[in-house]
């Protein structure tokens, strides 16, 4: 989230599309209904169902699963055909003058950006940059009506989108559309912000990163970005999904967002050269131009004193990566007998990927597998998801590990909105449970022990890796915050030769981190947390002295305590706020420094001119985003799976780029026989595959259930409470079949589509037991944040045989 | 940095007891406590009635299938209230003037100003209204009859093997500490409000203007004006469908027969009775036993 | 609901005044309050993961009071201080105990032997041990410290490490570290599913 | 004369009498210990309230057991002849003893039959049917409540407490009189309960007609 959960209530409108907030954040929606009942603020659901956020929301529109881009891209249109955008703030605050390369087009006809080469299913995304000026400055035109500049293109490529499109593709009314569009497109007043709400409704698919690319144009066109009550709300699904992702725990990411190495950046400085953007507008404070001082902190906290200069900060240590291996390439080489050994921590990938029978096929290949715990997940008895799996053939040697949950353990989660929380330990361990941080140490040392009893290849990351801890054998979460925090290696000095601070003090701000191996810090974003006064996650300050729902003093927001990104932006080219309203970091001219409630996100005395979106090379915010590699506008695709034709292009229907694997389980289905469009989502009783084995919300929802139309049970002789058979190309499941008026037949195209909602908490483990959501969802993923397409995939639905049973 | 360390006691004391002549005692004044349900704005999470289930550490059963089905399976996750379910949300669909509708009710014991279970109980001090309101069941004193249940025009009390009867207790322990009752505690969306009666009152009719504003020309506070008010007060935003949430009876009041009952045939039937005695005794005393020989004389 | 901290004294503080000025009454009216179960237990603020609200808690644990007692959970409510939260709870939140308190918790290490259908208990000891060797014989058999362009990769993929988003930042962070020293490359948390 | 004793009640008529006195008093009694909150002693006495009022539905069992068999067995002394009506006409000389200005009655003089007819007929049907929907709301209640246009489950309990509580002031008032006319109001009554028998000037002094046709059948 780019504002934080109370920033919400500053929201004049509540955008819920691709998310279901009141039920998946039950406790974070509080804020939306706050701004409705503080301010009025209207609260609007875009959404195949009639769900708990829609039985609250002023307005509900029913749209087909899928069909977003094509909504998104008829409300982009209509706010530019109606003037509803920002002028000043796309004027100043985006790319919109950019001027583009005329190496990039695009062709309505096929729907492929310039550059696709069909064999490999990839775009040259070099075609698609700025043309630049004799100082590699991107050449600008600041009136916007250069038919090149970003905002022309912008503005041709969604001229297809109208409402009577949006009608054909989404199924939803002209008038409703126009409606929807209208009160969005109020929002572009400068004293008017809506807050976008977004979770796994929009990941979900298997164009999903451009789904949030659509709105983050829409947002910058309404000058919603770095206004209280003006966000794009990407809410995650963990305590601390959040901090595990700032962590790098994913495969071509390290901590703090520094990008993994891969095997082409030969040295140190290649990586660099490549990862260290260089500004492409004049006064950008291209933030990702610290990259080495990030990077080689990184290095010396993990390789510390062999960590040299000489050995470039010990860059060899690191893997480098020729493919990404994240859910997609790691079950797809389990299946195919590439991957011989799986360590699982506290999740549950059985039943959370997609295409379960071709993971549990994968598993059952493994050599071994160690799952770490608090339950008997079904992950552990993988060989129970099908009946085809014989346990006395399997081969995997796997542990259950008693693991410890958050209430019993210290240390920090970070949420949707940045805020680092402390964590203090409650009842003891039971048993002989442990933590992760016992777990991975105690593995250590024994891997320590053996390569150097034994050797084997390379051993020199893992002899080296710095692992000082009082007790290394268990580490303190305390002293591992502070290696993440970062301290002086030597004694740090200013211009004038002062010392700054001293060897081994913390360090107060990422802002000391140095590219020359005097520092350490393993977490750069996080710097700044654990300065030496202490540990400010910890800290429960609980005033808001503006009023807006800023707690500067609880927790700690990282970076450097914000709580609103790209804060600048709140207010105008010449620094003044936007509107007394909406006020909250304006320039103040006297002390020629930036003021307000939060922290500056921008060098608290540069001058007015610097663009607010610092981590761009451009400075400013994308309307055309280059680096996205299905284009770099989004363009409206179906689904993988999808009743109906691309109304657009039928040529190319789905993302020209999309992830997708050809095995004997990797099956797509056709309308004929899979008629209906299903969804997966969450209930709020539940969390994930987790909570079936809790008493409390096991019995709050207790079984396996679908959701489906009054028009298609009739047709399928179907009462309510019946059980149903569910089946996909992949696999098929028995649940209880909720028959309800909130799941609407919509008409797409001239056909009359009928969606199925498909809840996912159940499984064979745990209390409350139910049909493995997954063994129907493909196999198709987003090719550029790697999601699986869980929404809007093609099921067929039967009366189960047996009746109720 | 709790609660716990911030507050003393508010104390409890008793305004009527069943089966009793009230008030109990002329004792200090306490003011009434209330919840107010903004239904517009509760999302039926059941925050509520997990919170309220934890509190009070029941163990209600998992709902079979079968029981799911008993009263059309909806969101509601048990068939019906429980001696061990003193909370349920209840999900309802309609048609109304702004399209289909999803009606979700929290619904438990509302604690009435005039409190049908109480007034039904025969057994003295078995149902106890405390000065702020809150009604609850001294077990010690029950006999297991099942008039509450009766007599409760929300048909609340459940009862469990031994027929003792159970319902919500308004968190007597929480709120008589100076904590917020679980449920309202827990509701993630400001749906529930707690506070005084006369404060949740008010702030309803708040919600219903507001509502009124917002496009529901017949939100309506429903205040059970029959049992003269009562601790729970529901702001509706379709109040002309009150039927619809959770089976929230349109004009709860206590039920004639239960005054005729406990009113005019309780004298009657005493009369009845101690006349029959009177009757008796005075032909006892004035005529005389009908003894043979008296009969003999007559001969 | 939402407990603002000043709301909250206040209703708190008003009820106080108006017991304290009728002093101790022992009429029979005046009913004995019930006792809190909470109030003699001790009070932690923890952080609740069921979604990224990562809302407050306070997690209520007590012992017998004996020096070597094992604090076991009582209750777990929302922490108003929290601003996020604001002391409220969802359904999962409120039922947090149940996850503590829990009969089908995992309670010792368990191991399963090729070609069984079920695990048998085993110990700390000798599961690390050979975790640690499983790891160290698929590192070895599957390091690359080329690739086919010779390029230096010094990388593992043939295993693969998911670090669920249960885990708090430290001990994720120290299993990111972990596992780039071993140098693999498969490594995921559940952000993307 | 003095010694001849004449059998009123067969073993069969005291065993149905005696189950029927027995659970009636406990049921009134209990009863008017759950109705009246002034008599909640009686509870206490009874064997404590929650026991009381778990033996008090049980008692009303017993009650319409042995009820039924004694409709059974009694039915055929009580129906009303044109005597009866006089009888009930001249009632104030029953009252005052001078129950010779009043028809002869046979074995039941009209206002056993009335009894009869109250407490024991119309009792056992009234008890058992009321008591069993206040026993079983749920159960017997929920059965009957689709059947009663306009009322729900709680209105029919309410309604059989209602019509409980009616019964009782009709069959407790009879009780009371036939309670003394027993004991107290006519010597020589209740040592038939045990005997079954009763001396022949009993016999003719209440009931001639009865006691002629006795002699006569001897």
């Amino acid at each position: 989230m780019t504002n934080g959960w109370m920033d919400i209530q500053n929201a004049d409108l509540v955008l819920v599309m691709g998310g279901n907030p009141a039920e998946a954040h039950p406790c974070g929606f509080k804020w939306a209904i706050k701004a409705r009942q503080k301010k009025g603020a209207k609260i609007v659901v875009v959404d195949p169902r009639l769900n708990r956020t829609a039985a609250v929301a002023d307005k509900h529109v029913a749209i087909r699963c899928g069909s977003d881009l094509a909504f998104m891209g008829g409300v982009i249109n209509y706010v530019l055909q109606n003037k509803k955008y920002q002028e000043a703030y796309v004027k100043a605050f985006t790319n919109a003058p950019f001027i583009v390369k005329d190496t990039y087009s695009f062709d309505s006809a096929t729907g492929l950006f310039s550059g696709y080469d069909p064999k490999a299913r990839k775009y040259d995304q070099s075609l698609w940059g700025y043309e630049m000026d004799e100082n590699k400055m991107a050449k600008q035109d600041p009136t916007l009506s250069d038919p090149r500049c970003a905002f022309q293109l912008t503005k041709k490529h969604y001229e297809r989108y109208t409402p009577e499109l949006v009608e054909k593709v989404c199924g939803v009314k002209k008038e409703e559309f126009l409606e929807v569009a209208k009160m969005i497109g109020e929002t572009g007043a400068p004293d008017k912000a809506m807050t976008h709400l977004y979770a796994l409704g929009w990941t979900e698919h298997s164009f999903g990163t451009q789904l949030i690319g659509s709105m983050a144009v829409l947002q910058l066109l309404l000058g919603n970005i770095g206004v209280p009550g003006g966000q794009i709300g990407a809410l995650r699904g963990h305590g601390n999904v959040q901090g595990t992702t700032d962590l790098g725990a994913l495969t071509a990411a390290l901590p703090g967002y520094l990008k993994a190495p891969k095997a082409e950046h030969k040295t140190l400085q290649q990586y660099l050269d490549a990862f260290t953007p260089k500004a492409n507008r004049e006064s950008s404070m291209n933030y990702w131009g610290n990259t080495p001082k990030f990077f080689v902190s990184l290095m010396k906290a993990w390789w510390g004193d062999a960590a040299t200069k000489e050995n470039e900060f010990a860059y060899d240590y690191l893997p480098k990566y020729e493919t990404p291996k994240a859910y997609n390439a790691i079950l797809d080489d389990m299946y195919n007998g590439k991957m011989e050994g799986l360590f699982v921590l506290g999740a549950n990938i059985l039943t959370s990927s997609p295409n379960a029978n071709k993971s549990a096929i994968g598993m059952s290949k493994l050599k071994w597998m160690v799952n770490l715990d608090l339950f008997p997940i079904d992950t552990a008895y993988f060989w129970k998801t099908s009946k085809d799996l014989d346990p006395a053939k399997i081969q995997t040697e796997c542990f259950l590990l008693p693991g410890l949950g958050f209430a019993e353990k210290d240390g920090t989660f970070v949420n949707s909105g940045r805020t680092i929380k402390w964590r203090y330990k409650g009842p003891d361990a039971q048993g002989e449970c442990r933590d992760e941080k016992w777990v991975f140490s105690q593995l250590y040392l024994r891997l320590k022990a053996l390569y150097q009893k034994e050797g084997g290849p390379f051993p020199d990351p893992i002899l080296k890796l710095t692992w000082n801890y009082k007790n290394p054998g268990s580490p303190s979460a305390d002293e591992i915050l502070q290696e993440m925090n970062g301290f002086a290696v030597e004694n740090l000095v200013d211009d004038k030769g002062n010392v700054v601070v001293k060897k081994g003090d913390r360090l107060s701000t990422f802002g000391q981190l140095k590219d020359d191996g005097t520092t350490s810090c393993g977490m750069w974003i996080y710097g700044g947390v654990y300065p030496p006064s202490g540990n400010r996650s910890a800290a429960v300050g609980t005033e808001d002295p503006s009023g807006l729902g800023v707690f500067p003093n609880y927790a700690f927001s990282w970076p450097a305590n914000r709580r609103i990104l790209y804060n600048r932006a709140s207010a105008d080219a010449s620094g003044k706020p936007w509107s007394e309203k909406k006020k909250y970091l304006w320039w103040n001219e006297g002390t020629k420094s930036w003021v307000g409630h939060d922290v500056p996100d921008i060098g608290p005395t540069l001058p007015p001119a610097t663009g607010p979106f610092i981590m761009n090379a451009e400075g400013v915010g994308r309307l055309f985003a280059p680096a996205l590699v299905e284009g770099p506008f989004p363009e409206y695709y179906e689904p993988y799976e999808s009743p109906i034709a691309n109304v657009l292009h039928p040529a190319n229907p789905t993302n020209p780029v999309v992830k997708v694997y050809k095995s004997d389980h990797d099956v797509l289905g056709t309308p004929d026989k899979f008629p209906y469009v299903a969804l997966t989502y969450r209930v709020t009783e539940h969390y994930h595959f987790y909570t079936k084995f809790l008493k409390g919300p096991a019995r709050a929802f207790p079984h396996m259930f679908i959701e489906m139309p009054v028009e298609l049970a009739k047709e399928k002789g179907i009462a309510n409470g019946d059980r149903v058979r569910v089946s996909s190309a992949r696999g098929s499941l028995e649940a209880m079949a909720m028959v309800t008026r909130r799941m609407k037949p919509l008409t797409c195209d001239g056909k009359t589509v009928y969606q199925v909602g498909i809840p996912i908490h159940w499984g064979f483990q745990g209390l409350a037991k139910g049909g493995l959501v997954n063994l129907l969802t493909p196999f198709v993923w987003d090719p550029n944040a790697l999601t699986p397409e869980f929404k809007g995939f093609l099921v067929n639905v039967e009366k189960a045989t047996g009746g109720a049973a | 940095m709790s609660y716990l360390t911030s507050g003393s006691t508010t104390g409890l004391a008793i305004r009527r007891m069943s089966a009793t002549k009230e008030p109990v005692l002329d004792i200090k004044d306490q003011e009434q406590l209330g919840i107010l349900v903004d239904i517009s704005s509760c999302t039926g999470c059941k925050a509520c009635e997990v919170a309220c289930i934890q509190w009070h550490d029941l163990n209600p059963p998992i709902a079979t299938e079968e029981e799911l089905r008993e009263n059309g399976f909806s969101y509601q996750s048990a068939p019906d209230l429980a001696a061990n379910l003193f909370m349920l949300m209840k999900y309802q669909e309609a048609e109304t003037d702004r399209g289909w509708t999803w009606f979700i009710t929290k619904r438990q014991c509302m604690h009435c100003d005039d409190p049908g279970c109480l007034t039904a109980c025969p057994s003295p001090g078995a149902i106890v209204q405390y000065a702020n309101g809150v009604v609850d069941f001294d077990q010690s004193k029950c006999i297991g009859c099942g008039m509450c249940r009766t007599g409760c025009p929300f048909d609340i009390p459940r009862y469990d093997a031994n027929d003792h009867p159970f319902k919500c207790n308004f968190c007597l322990d929480r709120v008589g500490n100076g904590l917020v009752p679980a449920c309202a505690k827990a509701c993630p969306t400001n749906a529930l409000h707690f506070g005084t009666r006369a404060d949740m009152v008010e702030l309803g009719h708040k919600v219903v203007a507001g509502l009124k504003d917002r496009g529901f020309p017949n939100a309506a506070l429903y205040d059970s004006a029959g049992v003269g008010g009562a601790g729970y007060v529901y702001a509706l935003p379709h109040g002309d469908k009150v039927e619809h949430y959770g089976d929230l009876p349109k004009d709860p009041a206590i039920s004639s027969l239960v005054h005729l009952w406990k009113g005019p045939l309780k004298w009657i039937g005493g009369a009845a009775i101690l006349g029959s005695i009177a009757a008796m005794f005075m032909h006892l005393v004035t005529a005389g036993p009908k003894t043979v020989e008296a009969h003999g004389k007559e001969e | 609901m939402d407990l603002t901290r000043r709301g909250f004294l206040k209703l708190t503080a008003g009820t106080a005044v108006g017991a304290g000025a009728l002093g101790f009454d022992t009429r029979p009216a005046e009913a004995a309050v019930p006792a809190l179960k909470v109030s003699a237990a001790r009070v932690s603020k923890n952080v609740c993961v069921y979604c990224s609200v990562s809302c407050g808690v306070l997690v209520y644990s007590q012992t017998d009071g004996s020096m070597n007692a094992k604090a076991r959970a009582i209750h777990v409510e929302g922490n108003p201080d929290d601003p996020v939260n604001r002391g409220t709870l969802c359904p999962k939140g409120a039922s947090i105990i149940d996850q503590i308190n829990n009969p089908m918790r995992v309670t010792k290490p368990m191991h399963r032997k090729a070609g069984s259908s079920e695990y048998e208990e085993t110990t700390w000891d000798f599961a690390l041990d050979r975790i640690a060797k499983l790891i160290k014989e698929t590192r070895d058999r599957g390091f690359q410290a080329t690739d086919d362009k010779g390029q230096t990769v010094n990388r593992v993929v043939n295993m693969a490490t998911v670090i669920g988003s249960q885990t708090g930042n430290e001990e994720g962070y120290l299993g990111v570290k972990l596992n780039r020293a071993l140098g693999l490359v498969p490594l995921e948390t559940p952000a993307r599913i | 004369m003095a010694n001849v004793m004449i059998t009123r009640l067969t073993a069969f008529d005291r065993l149905v009498h005696l189950g029927t006195a027995a659970s009636f008093v406990y049921a009134f009694l209990s009863g008017i210990g759950i109705a009246f909150p002034k008599m909640h002693w009686l509870l206490t006495v009874l064997g404590g309230g929650e026991f009381a009022r778990w033996l008090h539905p049980w008692a009303g069992v017993v009650f319409s057991v042995f009820g039924f068999l004694m409709i059974l067995s009694y039915v055929k002394d009580m129906f009303f002849d044109t005597d009866d009506i006089k009888w009930m006409v001249g009632i104030v000389h029953y009252m005052t003893n001078h129950e010779e200005k009043l028809p002869e009655t046979r074995k039941y003089n009209a206002g056993q039959k009335m009894y009869f007819w109250i407490t024991v007929f119309w009792g056992t049907i009234i008890f058992l049917v009321s008591g069993l929907a206040m026993w079983f709301p749920d159960a017997f209640a929920a059965q009957v409540a689709p059947w009663v246009p306009g009322m729900g489950v709680r209105d029919l309990v309410l309604l059989a407490t209602v019509v409980h509580e009616v019964m009782f002031i009709a069959a407790g008032a009879f009780f009371i009189v036939h309670i003394y006319m027993g004991t107290l109001g006519m010597p020589g009554t209740l040592s038939a309960l045990a005997t079954g028998k009763v001396t022949a000037e009993w016999a003719k002094a209440h009931h001639p007609k009865w006691y002629r046709e006795m002699v006569r059948k001897a």
